[in-house]
This record gives C-alpha cells, structure tokens and sequence, in this order.
C-alpha cells in the first residue's frame, strides 16, 4: 500500500493506482473528458493535470495516468492547476463552439476561448478518442482517427461508413459530446452514416439488436429473442417443470 | 490494379501487424499511391480492421492516394532553405508548372510536394526531382524543367 | 456466510411488490419496467419470479471487455455502470435474458442483490424470494432449481 | 569469408587487411548529402574512368572510393586524397583527369585547393574549417567506403565489441556509466542510467533502438553517420545490446534516407556473414539481430514512444510516459533507445577507453558532438566539436563566420524544439544544460546561423508552422495551441496584429510546455519563448506593423539609401520585376507599386544602400 497527500490530506492506496483514483476515494474533483473508467487510459485530453512535487521540483501531470508514489504529494487547486485547466478548456471552447458540455465545464472553471482562429465548420468533436478506444476494446476497431494534427478526424476507412460496424451503438454512449449520433426509429437503428434494419424478437416482434451484433457474437442463431422474451420463455418453460 | 504485383509485396512479409508500414511503402513505389483495394487487400492479409489501415495510410506524410507524377518534385522547406528563399522558389515552380503543390500535372509527369530537410543545406534553396538534386537554382528553372521534361 | 437468493415460483402470488421494491430501491421510483426481478404470470395462477441466478461460468462477465461485469465480495455479479460503455453485449449474450438495457441511463443494468440486503425479499409477502446463508440445505435447494434450469436451457439450445 | 569466431580471429583479419594495403593510394570522394546535390556520383565516375586510363599506362593500382560526408559541404564537391590528405574543392568531372596526373606524380592540382584569403592549403588538417574540430565520432565518416566492411575493419571498426565481448556484461555497462555518455539526440538523458534501468527490469525479450528519424530540419548529422560510417552505428548497438541483455534490435531511418536504408542493409549483411551480428557474436555465445524499419514521414516519430509506435505498425502518436520505456517500451517490453550519434560512441568508449573519453569536453557533457551547422554562415557542413565550444567559436572559427559582411542576429539549436538564442549568448559554452539554461536545447546537432536579414517573428512563424503539420493531434494543448500560436503569428507578420499579442503567445507557450503530452509539444514551445525572451523588440514593431529586418512582406518597404548609392545598377539587373530604376552614377529609385519584396537588389547590392524602411500609408 502506498501513502500519498492531495491537498493536504492522506490517502493510503494500492500500488498502481492512479492520483486520480485516489483523489476520487477522497472526494477531491479533478475535470477529465477522455477519462473513462471502462477504457484503457488515454490521458490526452489534458484536463486532470494536477501539480505535484517530487524531489523538490514542481510540474503538472495528467493525474488519469500518473502512478501514485510513496510520499508523492499532490495538489489539484493551485493557480496553476486552475491556468491549465482555462488554458485546455479555452483551446476547446474555440474548437467546439457549440458544445453544450464544454461550455458548461468552462463557465465552471472560468475559462473563455481566445476568439482568434479563423471561422470555420466546427464539429463537436475534443478528440478524447473515447469513442476509438470502446470500438476497439470491445467491438470491432471499425473507426479510427485519421490524418493528424488540426487536421485528424475520427471517421470510418476511406471516410465511409464502417464496412465493419455492427452497430451496437458503444462510440455514441461514451462520447462527452454528443458528437456521434445514433438514431433508432421505425426498426431501423443509424450510425455513422450506416443504417441497420433492427431484428424483430421472433415473440413480441419488437426490434431488439441489428444482426451484425449478434453474428459478431455468435448468437445469430436459432430463436431470436430480446431480452425480456428470453427471461419470460425461461419463467414459462419452468412453470412446466414445475407441473 | 495489378493484383499480381500486390499479391508479389504482400507474400514477402509475415502475416504481423508490424510490417503494414513497411508493406504500404512498397506498394506506394509499386503503384505511386495505394490504391484503395490494395489497402482493404492489406487489412485482410494482416487481419487488422481496414480503419487501421486507413488510418496509418493517413497519418504518414510517405503515402498519398492520388498517384504521384513519374517524376516527384520535392522542395526543401527546411530551416537553412527557408532562410535563403525557399517560398519563393516553390512560389517559382508553381507558376513553371502551373500546378499546386501536391497535385500532379494531367500527363502524369511531375508531382509537386514539400519536405522538411534534404540534408543539403549547403545548397539551400534546393529541390529534387526523382533523385537529382538541384541547388541555388533560381533563374535557371525554366532551363531545369525542359531539360526533365525531354530525358 | 455468503448468502445466496433463492426462487420458489411454487409460492409466488404475482402480487408485483417485488418489482416494486425492485425499482425503487434502484431508480427512486416505482417503475416495474426498470426493476431487475420480474414476475411472469401465467395461466392457471402459475406465477414466476426471474433474476439473475449469478451463473458460476456467467456469460456476461466474459463478454465484457471493459470490465464493467465483475462479481463481488458476495459472488454477486455486479455491473460498474461507470465502466459500462452501453454496447449490449451482455445483453445479448445472458441466455436467462437477466440483463437488462437502460434506455435513459444507456448503460448494462442487472440484479446486485441490493449489496446484500434485497429490497425484493424483504417486500415479498409469501417468501417467494428468499435470500439465506448459502448452508448446505440452501444450497441443495438451489441445486435443484439450478438444475431445472440446466435442463432447460439444454432444451432450448437442442 | 568465413565467419570470425573468436575476438582473435578479429584481431588476425585486421592484421592481414592492413598488411595487404600499406602501398594503397586512395581518392575519396565524397558521397555525403551536400557533395551529392554537387554531383558527385559524376565526379566519382569521371575519376574511376580516370584512374582505370592511368593505371593501364603505369602499373600502379589507384583506390577510388565514395565515402560519407567529409564535412565542409560549401566547398562540394570534395575529394580528397590518402594517405596524404589532400583536399580538393569544388571538383568538376572534367577535372578527373588532372587530379589522377598529378597524384601519380606526386604533386597538388593547385587551383582545387582550398583557398584561405589568396593562400592556398594543401593539407585538409590546415584547412581553418577543420583546424578546430576534433573528429572521432567522424572519424571514419569521409575516409572509408560505407559499403566495405574491409574498410572500417582496417580503422579500427569492431575493436571496442571485441573488447566488450572479453568482459562481463556489467562491466560493459559500468564502463558507459562512468563515461557519462549523455543522449545526443534531444535533451541529453544519461544513456547508462537508461541502460542500467533496463537490464535491471524484468521483461523478455529485451530492445535496443537507433533513433535515425531526424527530422529537424536543417539537420543530417546522422545521416551523414549512416550513409558514411554504418557499422559504428551497429557496432554501438552489438555492445549495448549485450550489456543490457537485449536480443533484437531496430534502426528506424527517416523516410527521406534511402540512402541510409541501402547503406545499414549491406552493412547489416556483411557483419552478419562475418559473425559480428546474429548468432554467437565472435563466439562468444551472446547472439543479437538487428533489422532497419523506415519511417513513414512524421516529424513525431523522432519520439521514443511514437517511433515504438510506429515500429509495431501503428500511426506514430506518441503515449504517456509516466513509466520509461526502459521498464516497458516496445511492444510493452524493456527497451532502450538511443539516437545514432549516441550509438557511435559506445565503441569508442570501450575501445580507446573511459578515461579518453571523461577528458574530451566538459564535466557535465564528457566526449564530442557532432553539429551541422548551416545557414547564413560561410562554411556550411557537417562539424564535429568536442563540448563546451562556445557558439563563436564554432560560428566563427570553425564556419567562418557570416557571409558578405552580414551581421550575426541569432543561432538556433536543437531545430523545431529549440530555441534561437541572440549575440549576447555567443560565448555560451555549448553543452546539454547550458543550452538549457539559455531556453534552448542541443537537440540532435542543427545549428542554424541567422543574420540581420532574418526576422525572429518569422523564425518563429516558420517553427510553428512546421510543428502545426506535424503535430500528431492527440493532446489538446498541441493540436489546438499550436494552431492558435500559429493563427497568431500568421496576423502578426501580415500586418492583422494586435497589442498584446506578444503577451497572448507567450501565455499560451508556456501553458503549451506545462501541458502537453510528449517531448515534442511540451518543447514546441521553444521556439515562441526564446525569440520572446531574446527578440521582444521585433514582436513589438510587428504588434505595430513593421519588420525591420525585410522579411514579412507587408510590413516594410525597400527604399535607396542616396547618399550611399552610386548608381552602378546592379540592383536594377537583379530585379526579376524591374522596380528598381535609374540613370548610370546616380542614385536609384524603386518603384513601391510593382516591387514584390523578394529582396533580392538588397543581397546584391554591394555598398549597402538598399535599406529596409516603414511603410508609409
């Protein structure tokens, strides 16, 4: 187990743990957007930094990855912890004008853009690659950032819609804001510019999956049931077990 | 596409995500670009998902995905040229050429683009067409292109 | 002890309260479409309540790759809904059809067992649902619906 | 040739190679990248049709070889010829003929040699440019044939592996701790230190890395290395690999090297064949492989972890490194990685010895570092001087100083990630922290002179501009600072810039360094804060809209100065747009309306009449 101070207080932790885990166990707020406790860490976004010292020199870590140390001491209020968390929160106000989310974070953390970059389209898109990292660890990696720089974009191969997509919808659920869109309406579920017919549950005909999903998990097979189908054939079946 | 030639580069290497860089590189020379069947041809042969094809295929400066003129263009921008007139040289060929740079001329001959550093500083400004190397060459351009042109 | 929840349809009344106390244990209000226990009723007065059995091999633990899907101190599985990245796969892949998605809170939700203190056996009026030291009579109780549902699973996949 | 087994066999092979060639002459001419844009393939080709006509008339063998870069890339293209050590400058094709006749007969071809102030010098030991530097790292760059294992043998190649092979792995690695061989390529990181971590770290296997993606431009200190002189490059890996207990090895070579591509092949090849590399290296049991990997064109990947990244197929973004990578680096496996002027001198250390070593340069910064020093200086080429030469010596002894009585305005070192540093630094000494002190970097080795003619806000504009495209576009703070510093900047040299612009980049520049994610954002900010720090009148006349040293189109004008003009009309025949008029012996005028700026009368006027003046609306 490994000691550290945040702010002033103790913290007694296992050894690998992050300062932002630790931080958290002591209800200490640290910011973060491409932080995603499902997904491997990424520490890209540069919002956690907090200030730490260490052999009696100060500097700002991306508290998401840093490893606690022994002795480490950590403080996530300083000036200068607020000046980088206006510096990021500033540089994405210019870049997603019209993100609810980020203004919000940045009103709460005084931040305002710097208003000097050329009118443009703008998306709603930080580039926290949550949405890379969900298809690639638990789907199948069917989009991924493309070019680099100002320039990188995440997107399917050749800019398409993802040949390899299933559909399920993961990218959508983890993404800060709002930036992918899905859509379910009429049996018909959209995503990244690729529609899916949804698979009707073979007993209450209701659109449950799309097929890719469930090929991608071997269970296209045999009846298809959505899930409270499943649960009330099992309570029926056993119901005759019963008798 | 020459599917024989692309089948000629893939079969030299082992199925190991490792070597896509190396295998894109090849079929950028075989082809002057990557032609987009060869990129899903590649996923498929090293089963990666194609997004990481596409994205390593974006990523690097090395590939592009219109072919490159028989005879690529490559104009230093490195620090020593930019200090003794590299924009004004590519200013120069841009108007010799009539073309822009990454774009290729409609007969296929040169292609236009930018590097960091040619490491010939001491010739700085300079430019490379195929792998001649020409240096301090304003003035001369004109005379520079016929001279590629006709060989 | 571990304590394990026990199913006796043969005592369920359907009276719902499990539900009930189901969802507002879990969402803060009576929404029985949200509850993790459902009771199904049938014809001829059979009542069954359903949860999750916390398989020994569970299928949704492995098809998790983000690890939101462990199992507890208890041998609960439990969803981490800060982990969940709401891609259903879990969902698909329970047999019993005990994981559910939520629609608001986009993420995988299931039976915890109320962290050992099940709001559905403590409002079950007929210890229908019942949730004891897992002892050998318990256990063999739990067997033998176990095996039932072995039984049946066979059946549907043959 | 058969495989060498033992370090002795070594030993006798060098013996008999050196035997079989005490009478050889050779002319080496010069393949480095300067002297090949010269045209050197055609010289070597005119003076081995040369040396062949020769050699049928007497019976006298003559050597001609291609070697790596001889260093004073001005005066290309060199030959330069042994045992003697001739050099000859600037040699045409049709000079081949001439310089075989006269070798033959034991005399200098007088007009080739270099000339300093009307006095010829016929040994390349007298040559100023070389008088200063101190070459053994270069050593073998620019004498021998970068394709003949032979050659290097005969200079003593393989020596300090032999050494190595003869002691415990510790003491190898003890050995390189007590030389205090620091990084040469980036900030200078104790390259025992990063080995000592990895040998300690459990993980299998183990890596070695040569960082060869020099990307800085204005720099190709390693690649002259590579192209010139490959086996010290393999050499050092060979021995790092067995003191740390790595089995495998990669070279990653920048995309724009084919050359060097081509060279480490047949390097890798031949050492391979003679059982200095692959399985049990001179029988000693330890085996090591290595394989060149080129890049793809990415500025990042000169990166540690995006040049791993890039090696396991992967675009070239760099990770966070809270752990090293000589704990988990490639493939998540022990690693060390070293830039391949580091490499090169590993066999040195271990072959002429620690404390040879510990009495070259400084306390801080022991050995030599190779620099290319380019520019507006007179003598432009590869230089090896030992650390802790101050930058006048280098700019002045060693390159000769600026051009057509231009004055100094500003050295910049360590390329995109470092930092131009003004006359009053001159007498830094140069080593890794100095240069730090002073908000630049030694980087890999570019130094780039700039004269009165440069203006600092466009060096700056220039740097990030670069880094803008090469950013990976991963962190926030680089992808969207950058942009924004470059937005900036842009305004700034095109007249659109405001007060408080200099305050607004230097905010975000040193919120760029406290926060980005790798080496490469965290130092973009060099560039912006040392011309802030050293340069802030220049951003201040721009804030106003004026640049005074005739760079930034908009924001002055060229105007005759008549007192000083005496109307000899050059700047009137220099101009491509004929803005400049005027009668013969008298003052010229130009003509704001078609002038285009490109300041070309202003290089070529000679009494320094043509001045750079504001723009008046």
């Amino acid at each position: 187990m490994i000691t550290l101070i945040i702010n002033g207080l103790k913290v007694t932790v296992p050894e690998g743990t992050t300062i932002l885990e630790a931080a958290r166990r002591l209800d200490v707020e640290i910011p973060t957007l491409c932080h995603h406790e499902g997904l491997s860490p990424q520490g890209s976004c540069r919002l956690c930094m907090v200030e730490i010292e260490q052999r009696g020199r100060r500097r700002l870590v991306a508290s998401c990855m840093f490893p606690v140390a022994e002795g480490l001491v950590v403080e996530t209020e300083t000036e200068t912890v607020a000046g980088a968390r206006r510096f990021v929160l500033g540089l994405l106000r210019d870049r997603c004008p019209r993100s609810e989310e980020i203004a919000a974070l940045a009103a709460r953390y005084g931040a305002k853009p710097f208003g000097r970059l050329p009118l443009g389209e703008r998306d709603l898109c930080i580039h926290c690659d949550r949405c890379v990292r969900a298809c690639e660890e638990e789907a199948t990696g069917c989009i991924a950032f493309s070019f680099r720089g100002w320039a990188r974009r995440v997107e399917g191969p050749f800019g398409e819609a993802p040949a390899d997509c299933i559909g399920c919808g993961a990218c959508a659920q983890v993404c800060p804001t709002g930036f992918i869109a899905v859509e379910e309406e009429g049996g018909m579920r959209k995503i990244w510019g690729k529609s899916f017919e949804l698979l009707r549950c073979s007993a209450c005909g209701k659109p449950f999956a799309t097929r890719e999903e469930l090929v991608f998990q071997g269970l296209d097979e045999g009846d298809l049931l959505c899930d409270r189908c499943r649960k009330r054939e099992f309570a029926a079946s056993f119901t005759r077990g019963v008798r | 596409m020459d599917r024989d030639a692309l089948g000629a580069i893939l079969e030299v290497y082992d199925r190991e995500e490792r070597f896509l860089l190396p295998i894109l590189q090849d079929i950028q020379e075989r082809f002057r670009h990557l032609p987009r069947e060869a990129l899903t041809e590649t996923a498929r042969y090293l089963a990666v998902p194609e997004s990481r094809v596409f994205a390593v295929a974006t990523f690097y400066k090395a590939f592009s995905f219109t072919p490159k003129g028989r005879k690529p263009i490559k104009v230093c921008m490195g620090t020593a040229c930019h200090l003794r007139g590299a924009s004004t040289l590519l200013e120069e060929l841009e108007r010799e050429l009539d073309l822009s740079v990454g774009k290729t001329t409609s007969d296929g001959q040169f292609s236009l683009e930018t590097v960091n550093c040619l490491g010939a500083c001491a010739l700085a400004p300079v430019f490379t067409v195929e792998d001649r190397v020409y240096g301090k060459a304003e003035g001369r351009l004109a005379e520079i292109l016929e001279r590629e042109r006709k060989s | 002890m571990e304590k394990v929840l026990l199913l006796s349809p043969e005592k369920c009344i359907g009276c719902g309260s499990c539900e009930l106390a189901c969802s507002m244990a879990k969402e803060g209000e009576f929404r029985p479409a949200f509850s993790r226990v459902s009771v199904y009723r049938f014809d001829g007065g059979t009542n069954v309540p359903m949860t999750c059995q916390q398989c020994d091999e569970a299928p949704c633990i492995d098809v998790c790759k983000v690890g939101a899907l462990s199992r507890d101190e208890n041998n609960v599985v439990v969803v981490d809904g800060q982990k969940c990245i709401g891609c259903r796969m879990c969902i698909h892949a329970c047999p019993f059809g005990n994981m559910a998605y939520h629609r608001e809170k986009k993420v995988a939700i299931k039976c915890d067992q109320c962290g050992g203190d099940p709001q559905c056996v403590a409002f079950c009026p007929t210890k229908a649902l019942e949730y004891l030291p897992a002892d050998t009579v318990t256990l063999a109780r739990k067997k033998i619906f176990s095996q039932k549902f072995a039984k049946i699973a066979q059946e549907v996949t043959d | 040739m058969s495989r060498l087994e033992s370090a002795k066999a070594l030993d006798e092979w060098r013996r008999s190679l050196r035997a079989s060639r005490c009478a050889g002459r050779r002319i080496c001419v010069c393949g480095g990248p300067g002297c090949l844009a010269a045209g050197s393939a055609d010289v070597h080709r005119a003076l081995v049709a040369a040396s062949q006509k020769a050699s049928f008339a007497v019976d006298v063998c003559l050597d001609v070889v291609r070697t790596g870069c001889q260093g004073l890339c001005q005066q290309g293209v060199l030959v330069t010829l042994q045992p003697q050590g001739t050099l000859y400058c600037a040699v045409q094709p049709d000079d081949a003929e001439e310089i075989v006749d006269a070798f033959l007969q034991g005399r200098a071809v007088e007009r080739l040699l270099y000339r300093d102030r009307a006095r010829s010098v016929e040994d390349v030991q007298d040559v100023p440019f070389y008088l200063r530097q101190e070459k053994h790292v270069l050593a073998r760059c620019g004498l021998i044939d970068p394709y003949s294992l032979d050659d290097y043998v005969v200079q003593g190649g393989y020596e300090g592996l032999a050494r190595a092979l003869c002691l415990e792995s510790e003491t190898v690695l003890e050995r390189i701790v007590r030389a205090r061989l620091r990084g040469r390529g980036g900030g200078g990181f104790p390259a025992g230190r990063k080995w000592e971590a990895c040998r300690r770290a459990s993980g299998d296997p183990k890596y070695v890395l040569a960082n060869g993606d020099e990307g800085d431009p204005g720099a190709f200190m390693d690649r002259s290395l590579m192209e010139g002189d490959p086996h010290s490059l393999l050499e050092g890996m060979v021995i790092g690999a067995y003191a740390i207990g790595a089995s495998k090895g990669f070279i990653y070579v920048r995309n724009e090297y084919p050359l060097a591509v081509k060279t480490l092949q047949r390097a890798l090849e031949a050492a391979r064949e003679k059982g200095l590399l692959g399985k049990d290296v001179l029988g000693s049991g330890f085996s090591f492989d290595v394989e060149v990997c080129r890049g793809g064109g990415a500025f990042v990947c000169g990166e540690s972890t995006a040049l791993m990244a890039s090696i396991e197929g992967r675009p070239g973004t760099p990770r966070v490194k809270y752990i090293r990578s000589s704990e988990r680096g490639l493939w998540e496996s022990p690693t060390v990685l070293n830039n391949v002027e580091t490499w090169a001198n590993v066999p040195l250390i271990l072959s002429r010895g620690v404390d040879w070593f510990l009495s070259l340069g400084t306390e801080g910064s022991p050995g030599t570092k190779v620099f290319s020093l380019v520019g507006k200086v007179k003598n432009t080429g590869l230089v090896e001087v030992p650390m802790g030469m101050t930058l006048r010596e280098i700019i002045f002894d060693v390159g000769g100083g600026m051009p057509k009585g231009r004055r100094f305005k500003a050295v910049q070192t360590g390329g995109p990630s470092g930092g131009c540093l003004p006359e009053a630094s001159l007498d830094l000494p140069v080593d890794f922290d100095s240069l730090n002190e002073a908000g630049s970097i030694m980087g890999s080795g570019g130094m780039i002179v700039m004269d009165d003619r440069t203006c600092m806000v466009d060096v700056a504009r220039y740097f990030v501009s670069f880094l803008v495209e090469e950013s990976c576009g991963k962190c926030t703070p680089c992808r969207e600072g950058l942009r924004q510093m470059k937005t900036i900047l842009d305004d700034l040299s095109s007249g659109r810039g405001r007060p408080g612009d200099a305050e607004l980049l230097r905010s975000l520049a040193e919120n760029l360094r406290d926060t980005a994610l790798c080496g490469l954002g965290q130092s973009a900010a060099n560039p912006v804060l040392s011309t802030l720090r050293y340069f802030p009148e220049e951003y201040a006349e721009h804030e106003a809209g004026f640049c005074r040293s005739g760079v930034c189109r908009d924001l002055f004008r060229f105007v005759v100065d008549g007192d000083s003009c005496r109307g000899c009309g050059l700047c009137a025949s220099t101009c491509p747009v004929g803005a400049v008029s005027g009668e013969k012996g008298r003052a010229h005028v130009i003509d704001q309306d078609r002038c285009i700026r490109c300041g070309k009368c202003c290089e070529a006027c000679i009494f320094e009449a043509i001045v750079v003046g504001e723009v008046t609306s």
